[in-house]
């Protein structure tokens, strides 16, 4: 086994080249707020624009195929890269994006080649920016139950309704969405997904008031909003997978959003707390020396390193062709839990200090009192801590002879 | 044995429902938590005219008189909506802080103040290095003229932007005594911040030479011939053991409305064709969550009677403390879980509860702080 | 609210009076081991004798209606009794015995004047003792699937089957036990109990071996057996709550099964753990004084405390005739699970002390270590964890407007 | 990156496999736990043949030379059994104590009989004061001729009723060092003693007047000039520290036994007309099984790869111990609640991982100790 990519010396040689690029492409005023609904316009296009740069050198989708407009490298390549831009405290890409690692994969999957020649290269070079429309007021949990109408009516499809919950601020360019095709038809053979240009007539966006967004590191969702589909036009040439063929393309989409992708980074809040804490006196000693601060830290020590290991695991199998089954969602349902562990952790050791975000008493520069909202409310995203046990036990086969296969991965 | 409430009390308890019910409503809760504000001076000079104020106050000192668990009935109830305002702060910490600390003339000149309402007290104790211990005190009180001159920085204070007075731990100039300072929030020098964010009502206090007589020092335990200062911590201390289980009481509250929520959800929230309460994760969110309720319920009203029947009670006062603030903290996790993206909206209410257990979770002592409390108070 | 029982004068002089008796009546080695499975006969002759003196008295079953032999007596008489024998390590019946608890509040609801006058005087003066047999190799937590079957034949009922986990050694008067008279009829309308004589022929009885009987205190259950019936023939009037009505049956001792009776008492393994910890030295100091100990004996306090008070609750809501809904299988379910988490906490504090019954080497006279392995048997019997949390929520209401009752009881 | 076993890595794993579905059925788990044996002769002896006992043995001492990921692979398997013997008391712990303690000579002479199986050793550390650290060490070695006198009395040791030989960690009489003598298991004054009851393989071990020549001890690590009993102990902690990860992954073996019973008993028991897995609940337990399993397993595998790559190991290694005797523990409690009564009978099998999962939970060192290590190796 190795558990580090192997740094090869062609590898070491694009890290320099890599960290020579950032260096001068990541502009002064980039830096993530604590809280990402306080991510101004100007940060916003800051980020859009090293999205584009990013993407015309390959490097924003680095693994993404060559002829769709993406970086065509290796996985150590994108090892690498990862590594290098999560230096800065940004991710790839550097803005809220469903586009490239849930819906362009998706369209990988399921597209027309012609829609993969239209669709992928804008999205892998960092042209436009996508937003995933799911849930609505009805159908959460139960994604299948959306309502969402579309509508067949000469070359196009009318959409009707109103999906919620919906990242993020600024704006995009295409909506990726699932709608219901056939009210009356059975359930999982009635859906159909859209790539919906955003500015069509008829799409109407409001920001909604959370308690958190959950944007809890790295590009971070910004603002949710509900958005309103009135009698919204679209191409028939924009839906993907086929009428009434959606819940095939959910599968995939489920699958990356349900945490099979793996991720290789640093837990930032977990970093944050443990030089808090060594750094930071109480009765002039090193918070870290107390007996209860190195219990809770510990506690989110463990916590944080399962984490990373799983996340590792499933980087790997997703990038080795690895036979997944069970992996996502557990990573999935092992973030959520453990992060509002390590939140309680913070709050026992910070106390006040972990629920203001005031300049002079809150610790961590209102960081950590973001993260104490956002791992509440963290628990629900992308599947609900239930659903991913749901999907957990249909996988592993618990009750069941046949073990239900994953979605399909481009 | 009888473990039920008496009927006064059961009256109580209906009346402050009706109370909360339509002077609190929802709209009114989610306004005062956008405007910042947890006093207006509408639905709380009602709550001061029902006298409820001055549970605890002896009614030779103008309160009801009441006895520990009429006042978590009354507590309990708040506890539900969640109301804000200095009701804890003041009606039971700042009258049993003056109970224990104040002379005699102290109670009959601000006690009556406190039960209707006029007076409202917040407890300013901690400071830059946040703990609750005596030692962590660094506010100084130096002589000056007939008074004193008061410096420091409180911080992380509990309801002081609702305070008419703050009482204040401060160590006299030579270090050896930490006493109670009894400040106007208006006196010149005093200067309150709210602190933001996810913390619930809670405020820097900066006292730049703040001057008081010495009337205002609480001196009721003052040793004879030592500062007026001395004595005061441990009046203090004592008052908030006393208190602690109405807090706990809050808690509890709030955890029963917080699970009468999450069941009624179940109930009518439809996933997959069925009521989401018929699938055994949803279930067992709220399982964890009454379990978590009744921990924090039982345990809260056994205190409550030791202190009514003047048993030995530090070790149920702790104990409770260390089960309510977790339990009220996981209710509302267990809640969000039930509610998923609905609980995370404003506008559901969830979150006024979310938001007020966690500055309640370490108020007065966190878990950690109140399960060393209990070992020694089990002599181990 | 009052949290003690009120202890009038003529409470106190009760008291007294109870003291003298067991003091006279409570002969010597007559103590629990530490493994309930190690009782000899010997003991279990001393207990029933001392069961029949109880009973004689009114004692045994104090709060038992006086005209069908029980005590009469008020619940502040059996709570003086109930604490006075839990200072001998004892519990009232002093030895397992489902009938009076179970099976006798069962007949007291359901069974006819003429089965209260024969059955009940002889289980409330401690005459007979009774074992409950109710699970089935294919009816574990799904009891109405019982299949040992009581067919009809003149004036008689015919069984055949077999029953698990029967407590306990050293022989029963009566076997209370459901059955299935209908095995074509409806779901829970095809059951029906009887009191079946332990002497009839065709009853074979074979104790299984166990990793422990989860007899963790007081009487606790001893081995448990196999019961088999080959063709027993039982009169038809010991066939209680009529034919095909036994599920009826069932919701009351089940009822009092999963919890909702309450408890007075201490528990033994807690007072046990500490005082070890308190008298034992490691490294010079007591055990208590170590920081981890310390933190693992509040664990176990705040558990016992919670558990104590669930108890305490439902003990009074029994006798005050308060309105019960999910506080029995509540109580259920925190005991099973606050048992375990009260093992493994003592594990962490002795270490492997904690697991040999070596009189030098283990702790606590061989107690802890039967502990250990009863606190994970203990989860199972009387309705598993999941089972207490389906009764929960049906109880609660929770997804359902109607809430379900609880079983009537006497 | 590359997380997968090697080839090599894969054929010794099914290997190990049918060798103990082969020569370790169930009927001979029980039976070996029934009569308190652990080191029959029969399937033992084909262990030994197998060369697995030498797997982390260099070639030089007649072992197989494997990596620390090739004996992970091993134990692993092992643990699946769960095989009793002292296979990891001596092929890991034994060997890795002899390795690092041994001087040359006694590496030579020991080490190719370790790997054939012909001697097998237990490790005596602990005592009365059951701790795991030197200072709980006083067992004393007092000179006596050419040799010593080891006198004391070791308690909970594992295996060491299967072993031929014991290496005993004892004090010399000045107190001054610790270190390690090799005692044959049949020497005049060695008494051993079963400890009955839930414990898994431990025993007593009375040392009465034992004598020992020189050659006896363990003394690679002696300072020059000084006791050869010097630098044992500092020898012993660098071997533990690496067997660790081994003791691990038969706890990883073990859980992924329970977890795969459970998953199949999910399946086949039917209880209200259906699989027992089709109810949430039941899944639930089957999911935190998994989780703990996967816990284990990954957090044991990066500290064999550290340890194989010669990277610095300890935060990992206490990492992987404190994870891997909590989800081993609870693996079974788990799989306890999946087959409630069915799983309490002995017959069935699981109970035999619930007695192995209690004693290894401590053997080496218990989650809080391993807690406090992993804060010290982080640098907290």
């Amino acid at each position: 086994m190795d558990f580090e990519p192997r740094y090869t010396a062609e590898q070491e040689a694009f890290r320099t080249e890599v960290q020579e690029w950032l260096h001068e492409n990541i502009p002064a005023g980039i830096e993530h707020p604590a809280d990402s609904i306080d991510l101004t316009y100007e940060q916003y296009q800051l980020r859009r624009d090293l999205g584009r740069r990013l993407g015309e050198k390959g490097w924003l989708w680095p693994t993404a195929p060559e002829e769709y407009g993406g970086g065509g490298l290796t996985v150590d390549h994108s090892v690498v890269l990862e590594e290098e831009i999560d230096g800065y405290n940004l991710s790839l890409p550097p803005y809220y994006d469903s586009g490239g690692r849930l819906g362009g994969n998706s369209i990988l999957v399921w597209g027309s080649e012609e829609q993969k020649q239209e669709f992928l290269p804008k999205i892998f070079k960092g042209e436009i920016r996508t937003w995933q429309l799911l849930t609505e007021p009805e159908a959460g949990s139960d994604l299948a139950n959306a309502k969402t109408s579309a509508r067949r009516d000469g070359d196009d499809y009318v959409i009707n309704g109103q999906k919620v919950y919906v990242g993020s601020a600024h704006g995009s360019d295409y909506m990726w969405t699932i709608t219901c095709t056939d009210p009356e038809g059975d359930r999982h053979h009635n859906l159909s997904w859209f790539m919906v240009p955003s500015d069509l007539p008829g799409i109407s966006v409001f920001p909604m008031d959370l308690l958190s967004s959950a944007g809890e590191s790295g590009a971070g969702s910004g603002v949710k909003n509900i958005v309103y589909f009135d009698n919204v036009r679209v191409p028939a040439r924009n839906l993907i997978g086929g009428e009434n063929e959606g819940w095939k393309v959910a599968t995939t989409h489920l699958e990356l959003e349900h945490g099979t992708g793996g991720k290789i980074g640093r837990n930032w809040i977990v970093d944050r707390i443990f030089e808090y804490c060594k750094t930071n006196n109480r009765r002039g000693e090193p918070l870290s020396k107390d007996v209860d601060v190195r219990e809770r830290l510990i506690d989110i020590y463990i916590d944080a390193e399962i984490g990373r290991l799983f996340q590792l695991r499933n980087y790997w199998m997703r990038h080795s062709g690895a036979h997944i089954t069970y992996e996502g969602p557990q990573a999935s349902y092992f973030r959520k839990q453990s992060g509002l562990r390590i939140a309680t952790g913070i709050l026992d050791i910070l106390g006040p200090a972990a629920l203001t975000k005031d300049s002079q008493w809150g610790a961590g520069e209102g960081h950590i009192e973001a993260h104490q909202r956002a791992a509440i409310i963290a628990l629900h995203p992308g599947g609900t801590t239930d659903i991913q046990k749901v999907i957990m036990s249909r996988r592993i086969g618990i009750g069941r002879q046949q073990r239900e296969r994953a979605g399909a991965l481009a | 044995m009888d473990l039920s409430l008496t009927e006064e009390q059961e009256m109580l308890k209906a009346a402050v429902r009706r109370f909360v019910d339509t002077e609190y409503p929802k709209e009114t809760l989610l306004e005062l938590a956008a405007t910042g504000q947890n006093a207006p001076s509408e639905p709380w000079s009602k709550l001061a005219a029902t006298g409820w104020l001055g549970i605890v106050i002896p009614t030779e000192y103008g309160g009801e008189g009441g006895s520990f668990t009429d006042a978590g009935v009354l507590f309990e109830e708040l506890g539900r909506g969640p109301v804000p305002g200095p009701h804890l702060s003041s009606a039971a910490l700042g009258a049993l802080t003056i109970l224990e600390a104040g002379t005699e003339e102290q109670k009959r000149s601000l006690l009556p103040d406190v039960a209707a309402g006029r007076r409202t007290i917040s407890l300013a104790i901690t400071e830059a290095d946040y703990q609750w211990d005596e030692s962590d005190v660094q506010a100084i009180a130096a002589p000056d003229g007939d008074g004193y001159r008061i410096s420091g920085t409180k911080v992380y204070v509990y309801d002081a932007a609702a305070a008419t007075d703050i009482i204040c731990a401060v160590r006299t100039e030579n270090r050896q005594h930490v006493g109670l300072a009894l400040i106007p929030a208006d006196a010149p020098g005093v200067s309150i911040r709210k602190l933001e964010g996810f913390a619930w009502n809670l405020a820097e206090v900066r006292l730049d030479g703040v001057q008081i007589g010495q009337s205002a020092v609480l001196s009721g335990r003052a040793m004879p011939g030592s500062s007026p200062f001395s004595g005061g911590w441990l009046a203090l201390e004592q008052a908030v053991a006393t208190a602690i289980p109405l807090l706990c009481a809050y808690q509890v509250g709030g955890s029963q409305q917080v699970y009468e929520m999450s069941v009624e959800y179940s109930r009518t929230r439809i996933q997959f064709g069925t009521p989401i309460g018929r699938f055994q994760r949803v279930q067992d969110h709220i399982i964890n969550l009454v379990n978590e309720l009744d921990s924090a319920r039982w345990t809260t009203y056994e205190a409550l009677w030791k202190l009514d029947t003047e048993r030995e009670a530090a070790d149920s006062v702790h104990l409770a403390k260390t089960v309510s603030s977790a339990a009220y903290y996981n209710a509302c996790n267990h809640a969000h879980e039930v509610h998923a993206g609905v609980g995370s909206t404003t506008e559901y209410g969830l979150t006024l509860h979310t938001t007020a257990s966690r500055t309640l979770y370490q108020f007065l002592g966190d878990p950690k702080f109140h399960r060393r409390r209990l070992a020694d108070a089990l002599g181990l």
